[in-house]
């Protein structure tokens, strides 16, 4: 057992917890943060993804303990109390997404995506936001109407 | 996952130490393999030394001609730098490529060359550069690094800190997907340089990373894709699996060559 | 009023899903929570010699270690195949027994032998790798002619052969004849490939056990948690129905492989009792890929006979469709009446036999997949017209069109009246928006740049909104096929609808709650829709075969029928007005013609307060209604599908797929757009991506996503979607199902169109790069040997 | 999957024999051979530990030569369970043929792999085979034989 912190969505939480945890396990287990999903085991389909001081990391492939003082950000944190984020918005306002499953993780993607070409000054087409998505997978929506909604978002964003 | 104990040492020498005499012990990168694989319960080493706390593991500098990158810098830090882009942006390409947006932000290239899979981009990279691998405890040319699938040089304890790369004055890496991992499943870096012209070839040998004679002495007479073509590429050797047969793989490497060497 | 049927409107739950804050099955942790982990075979079939589980239970945390021989010892049952299907010589299926936990054999690799119950997940885990099982191996039959060959492993001993059944429909004699008068025959044999459903939740159960009440209550990943607990009940003997209840919460995604019973679930829910204590199962991916019923998984011989106008005269079938290790829940009924009464296509075909053989092997089980029998039909016949086309030197539209049924209701000579439709009209559509007459222009374009350009059509009939209970029952069918509805008006005017159906991503929350607020035109908001808790909702028949629309929202309508003629009678009492002059508009029951009305909320109110209701008439304001269609309803398509080859590498891109359907009646364009979407994508993933392979030993070689390729933003474009509309008859919305024409539909139009661009007819699916550039190269050297 | 290799030796075919048969050679020669014990003439008790990659799985099972025609040719077979990584199966026929003073070896080798391994790791378990199979030979050919193989 180590003990961890970290700040997650804001707050700063604590726990003892075996060496060996996920981040995901962390966040669903410990803290009951459900919203994250675990979708496969080879690190590939993106449900689990979350912002780790910034950045999106999947956070099945990560280790809690070595995110000592990290800022995580899981989908729960994503909205401003309950006004929601850009995406969040696009993602109902474009039907992309049905059951649901994928879609934390797409999310978190999503804003990691248009928040990275921002920064570098590139522009996100279609194209481009195909080719980000490699390691989200959906089955519901066939991604048209994902690829709208990050389209949709990244204009408002 | 197995029980296993953490360490996260700030120093090389700490980390050997953690290392020296468990064979259980085993070095933490980005997590990106290694994780997924104790996940599956098919590793379950004691110990996990995460080197990338360490001073001076990360990050990128630059000579005139040459590039250091610390072993534990991602791939993602890789493919935005502004030092790779300009020494050797063929390189940047390559990280740009390498898994996904977020295994890009933490998988590391000390991590990478050191699994040496057979499907891995970096250890094409850097063969084909000639690249010194810098470990705590020598530089082994990228020549002597890469000793077959999964298999280098590295010994029990020995950690990579850094590689280090000379630009190239032509340099291109093409990738040939495989559709369900999107590891290459060929994937050839042509490069000409100091070291003369070299091409590597990942995802298509049966036994990890190699070099391709003939395509190198082609391309050394003559630097265009149409001397790809003159070229006998054999399927012998080359892996057979689900996803393309041997001879696939072969057409693959020539196609791959040719459109590295059309984007130089 | 925007939110009626025909509108757009945005998803109501989408608010918790885009916050994280669904509850799926994995979500639910009760206070006494235990972990299960299953002992699964390495091997594909072998006898189960001994099982030790000493040092499993020796480790600290482990609750118990349970095995088969105990399971049956208590009385649970086996798990059943619940559509019966006779041979031609009228026997019996022959249905192999399936015990949850294998008692004697093994007959797939992941087969479970054992269970451990743990404090957590992660030692369950360790627990169940310590528990020392001692196999006696034997010979595997893992692919079909392996299992269809002389002396094969005998997999269950009451099916000689491994055959489960040899079925056949329609007039074998008669097709023969048409064949033999035919000008013109063309042969195909094709493959359909097996397919992985992998809907991104991975299955869970959460079992738990009050043993004060003998009651049971398992959370659940199902399709339809009535069925589910109808069959827990009556076939396994976990618990009577009244004392066991099941809820599927939000369930991420079926696509079929959610509506059985597995045995996990059995499993945990009497581990639930033999350990007294809740008991969480959770599929990892890779137990996903091993032990997920699969779909599709036939191969075909066929015969088509053409007259000297291009008019179909006959047409034959010869299909085996491999089962797997056991009969799942609907397995039997997939390659036989969700299949071979689709053969007559949007085709007036007047001769038509199929025959079917099903047989056993050493792989997991095979059952519905999105489509279910109908894209192995679609895919066969839509194959088929394409290579006549080809071998008659027609336009493969021309030819389709030259058969195509012209009048409504049509009665095939396999078992289908087809209901409503326009087959000449949604082919002009779909041709329009492909802008067909262009095609020649893009090709030689195309070619320009060294690629290969082709197009490829599919136009296709499927049979939804499973179905007349009545024919279902003398087909074989062991359960009904209606739905059930309840619609309650609260006394403050809200409303919610209980229905049988169950949403796992199709949004019924919003769908169903449009029918209700269009028809008592009252803001959506104010509708609530309660589905998946067999506590909460009366017995119902769950999602799949595009049913929810069909039948489940017809239910629904019947229920406020029951509603309107109640409400009218309340407000006619209370207004002093005739029943006849009232009408409901505006939130209010309004007096035509006057301004004499009651709002929506206090007639809710009247009915509960009961203060001035007619006489004899019950208070309360809540109807029930079950609907049981007379026909299924038969959505049609016509998707066209332009791609671009690489011949280097044999990548094929989709530059375009249009996809033109006939749903009838659209209660959303929004959401059966997205359904067209996801279908679509499976469609092409069928075609050009997933396969399941096991090697000759029966070892799953595509058991993660590094092998099975699942369809990425990348791989896919953007969708052209239009529709037309001819209602169904059959039912009061005029609805036909949408749920499945994509997945339908798309694996015909992508290997027709693959193969037009490459001039070789013969490619099996997946149509991979590899696949691809391998039949270009044939072509060429069949050319050369021309 | 099928591997096959043949190998010069200079030493007599019964000496090349009689190593074969040799449990200590045996276990000097097997990549990963933790433990070999023999309990018969024929049969031995072994612990295999696979390396690839990040991958360690640890095998233990039985090794038997059967078919045994002395001092021309056996076959010899392991099987071994590796816990949650499945199991491992693999054999070769050895034939032993004189000439002059030295002795050729042909192998004709077999593997199959089964559980976590095969479902996961297929990509690799071809090559991994061949490399295992070719890593005996090759070691059971330099203890007898300094010069390097023809064929391997």
């Amino acid at each position: 057992m180590t003990k961890v912190s970290m700040n997650v969505n804001g707050k700063k939480v604590s726990r003892d917890v075996p060496d060996e945890t996920l981040l995901s396990d962390f966040l669903r287990e410990k803290l009951r943060l459900t919203g994250t999903h675990v979708g496969c085991d080879t690190s590939q389909c993106g449900a689990c993804v979350v912002h780790v001081n910034g950045k999106a990391v999947k956070s099945c492939t990560t280790l809690a303990v070595s995110l000592e003082g990290a800022e995580v950000t899981t989908i729960e944190g994503l909205a401003n109390g309950k006004e929601l984020h850009p995406m969040q918005v696009a993602f109902n306002d474009n039907h992309g997404l049905q059951c649901g499953f994928c879609t934390p993780g797409m999310i978190m993607t999503s804003v990691d995506m248009v928040a990275r070409y921002k920064a570098e000054g590139r522009k996100l087409t279609s194209d481009l936001i195909r080719q980000e998505l490699e390691g989200n997978i959906c089955r519901c929506t066939g991604y048209h109407n994902i690829v709208k909604s990050i389209e949709d978002a990244s204009a408002k964003m | 996952m197995y029980p296993t104990k953490y360490h996260k040492p700030a120093s090389i020498s700490d980390a050997v130490a953690l290392l020296a005499g468990n064979d259980e012990a085993m070095i933490l990168g980005g997590g990106q393999t290694l994780l997924a694989t104790m996940k599956q319960h098919l590793a379950a080493p004691s110990d996990l030394v995460d080197i990338r706390a360490i001073k001076g593991m990360s990050g990128i500098s630059t000579s005139d001609t040459a590039l250091t990158i610390g072993a534990a810098t991602t791939h993602a830090d890789v493919a935005a730098s502004k030092e790779v882009k300009k020494l050797c942006p063929a390189l940047a390409d390559l990280a740009s490529h390498i898994g996904d947006p977020a295994v890009r932000s933490q998988g590391t290239i000390g991590g990478s060359i050191a699994n040496n899979d057979p499907a891995a981009d970096y250890p094409a990279a850097m063969l084909a550069l000639a690249a010194t691998i810098v470990t705590n405890k020598r530089e082994i040319a990228a020549d002597d690094f890469f000793l077959g699938q999964f298999t280098t040089a590295l010994e029990e304890d020995e950690i990579i800190t850094a590689v280090k790369v000379n630009a190239a004055t032509k340099a291109a890496y093409a990738k040939f997907a495989q559709p369900a991992s999107l590891f290459a499943m060929v994937g050839v870096f042509v490069a000409k340089g100091a070291a003369g012209v070299r091409v590597a070839i990942t995802g298509a040998g049966d036994d990890g990373v190699f070099r391709h004679a003939g395509l190198e002495a082609a391309l050394t007479a003559d630097w265009s894709d149409s001397a790809v073509n003159e070229v006998a590429i054999s399927a012998d050797g080359l892996m057979s699996d689900l996803h393309g047969s041997a001879e696939y793989r072969a057409n693959l490497i020539r196609v791959m060559a040719k459109r590295a060497v059309a984007a130089t | 009023m925007t939110t009626g049927i025909g509108n757009p409107v945005k998803r109501k739950e989408d608010r918790r899903f885009t916050t994280g804050r669904g509850r799926y099955t994995d979500d639910v942790r009760n206070d006494n929570q235990a972990y299960a982990a299953f002992v699964r075979s390495p091997h594909a079939h072998a006898r189960v010699k001994s099982i030790d589980t000493k040092a499993a239970l020796a480790m600290e945390g482990v609750i118990d270690v349970l095995n088969g021989k105990q399971l049956t010892g208590d009385g649970i049952g086996n798990l059943i195949c619940g559509w019966a299907i006779s041979s031609k010589d009228g026997s019996p299926m022959n249905m192999g027994a399936w015990s949850a936990l294998a008692t004697e054999k093994v007959r797939y690799v992941g087969d479970a032998v054992a269970v451990v119950i743990a404090e957590t997940q992660a030692l369950a885990r360790i627990a169940a790798e310590a528990v020392e099982v001692d196999y006696e191996t034997l010979p595997v039959a893992a692919s079909l002619t392996a299992a269809m060959a002389k002396g094969a492993p005998q997999i269950h001993d009451n099916a000689p052969g491994n055959l489960i059944y040899d079925w056949g429909l329609g007039d074998e004699a008669a097709a023969d004849a048409g064949l033999k008068a035919a000008k013109h025959v063309t042969t195909l044999d094709l493959t359909n490939n097996r397919l992985s459903p992998n809907p991104m939740e991975p299955r869970s159960a959460v079992a738990s056990y009050d043993a004060a009440e003998e009651h049971y209550t398992l959370y659940t990943t199902s399709q339809n948690p009535h069925v589910a607990r109808l069959v827990l009940s009556a076939f396994y003997n976990v618990a009577p129905e009244h004392k066991l209840r099941v809820i599927a919460p939000d369930v991420g995604g079926g696509f079929g492989s959610k509506i059985y019973i597995y045995p996990e679930e059995i499993t945990c829910l009497w581990a639930s009792m033999k350990t007294n204590r809740s008991v969480k199962w959770t599929s990892d991916r890779s137990e996903a890929f091993l032990t997920d019923m699969h779909g599709r998984d036939h191969v075909t011989t066929a015969q088509m006979g053409f007259d000297e106008n291009g008019k179909i005269t006959g047409f034959k079938v010869d299909t085996i469709a491999n089962l797997g290790a056991y009969m799942s829940l609907f397995s039997s009924s997939v390659p036989t009446y969700l299949y071979a009464p689709l053969m007559s296509g949007q085709y007036d075909i007047q001769n038509i036999y199929c025959n079917v053989r099903a047989v056993y092997t050493n792989t997991v089980p095979v059952d519905a997949y999105r489509g279910a029998g109908r894209p192995e039909a679609a895919y066969l016949v839509e194959r088929m017209m394409e290579t006549a086309a080809r071998e008659l030197n027609m336009d493969p539209a021309e030819l389709r069109r030259r058969n195509f049924v012209q009048s409504f209701p049509h009665q095939t000579p396999v078992l289908m009246a087809y209901d409503a439709g326009d087959f000449p009209k949604l082919l002009d559509m779909a041709q329009k928006s492909a802008d067909v007459a262009g095609f020649p222009a893009r090709k030689a374009e195309a070619a320009k740049r060294g690629k290969l350009r082709g197009l490829g059509y599919s136009t296709f009939i499927e049979a939804c909104g499973l179905a007349p209970s009545k024919a279902a029952g003398s087909l074989g069918a062991g359960v009904g096929l209606w739905e059930s509805a309840e619609v309650r008006v609260n006394p403050v005017g809200s409303i919610e609808v209980l229905t049988g159906s169950h949403s796992h991503g199709q949004g019924h929350e919003t769908t169903f709650a449009q029918i209700v607020a269009e028809r008592f035109d009252i803001p959506v908001e104010n509708v609530s829709i309660v589905h998946g808790d067999t506590d909460k909702v009366q017995f119902g028949m769950g999602t799949y075969g595009s049913r929810s629309a069909p039948v489940g929202m017809s239910a629904v309508v019947k229920a406020m029928d029951k509603v309107e003629a109640k409400v009218k009678k309340i407000a006619a009492h209370a207004l002093e007005a005739s029943e006849d002059d009232l009408v409901i508009e505006g939130g209010a029951v309004k007096v035509k013609g006057t301004d004499k009305q009651m709002l929506w909320h206090e007639v809710g109110l009247a009915a509960y307060t009961a203060h001035n209701l007619p006489d004899g008439m019950e208070p309360g304001l809540k109807e029930t209604a079950f609907f049981d269609p007379v026909n299924f309803s038969f959505p049609s398509g016509a998707f066209i599908c332009e791609v671009e080859v690489d011949p280097d590498t044999g990548v094929t891109e989709i530059v375009q797929f249009v996809a033109a359907d006939d749903f009838g009646t659209i209660i959303n364009p929004m959401i059966v757009e997205g359904q067209v979407h996801g279908g679509v994508a499976q469609g092409i993933g069928q075609a050009m991506m997933e396969q399941v392979v096991y090697d000759d030993n029966g070892q799953l070689l595509t058991g993660s996503y590094m092998d099975y390729t699942m369809p990425r933003a990348a791989d896919l474009p953007f969708y052209k979607v239009s529709h037309q509309v001819t209602p169904s008859p059959n039912n009061p919305l005029g609805v036909k199902g949408c749920g499945e024409a994509g997945a339908i539909g798309a694996p015909p139009a992508v290997i027709n169109a693959i193969t037009d661009a490459i001039g070789n007819n013969h490619l099996n699916m997946p149509a991979t790069a590899h696949a691809v550039w391998q039949a270009i190269r044939a072509g060429k050297s069949a050319m050369a040997a021309e | 999957m099928e591997l096959t290799g043949e190998y010069r030796i200079a030493a007599p075919r019964q000496q090349v024999w009689e190593a074969l048969n040799d449990a200590e050679v045996l276990q000097a020669c097997i990549p990963g051979c933790q433990e070999l014990e023999k309990t018969s003439d024929t049969e031995m008790l072994a612990k295999v530990t696979l390396k690839i990659g990040p991958v360690k799985a640890t095998f233990g099972g039985e090794v038997e030569l059967v078919n045994i025609d002395a001092p021309k040719s056996y076959t010899i077979q392991g099987e071994g369970k590796g816990g949650i990584a499945g199991f491992a199966k693999g054999s070769a026929d050895v034939v032993l043929a004189e000439d002059g003073d030295d002795t050729i070896l042909t192998y004709n080798a077999s593997a199959e792999v089964g559980g976590k391994l095969a479902q996961l790791g297929n990509r690799l378990i071809q090559s991994t085979a061949r490399k295992l199979a070719a890593a005996f030979f090759d070691n059971f050919h330099e203890r007898l034989n300094q010069s390097t193989p023809e064929d391997a």
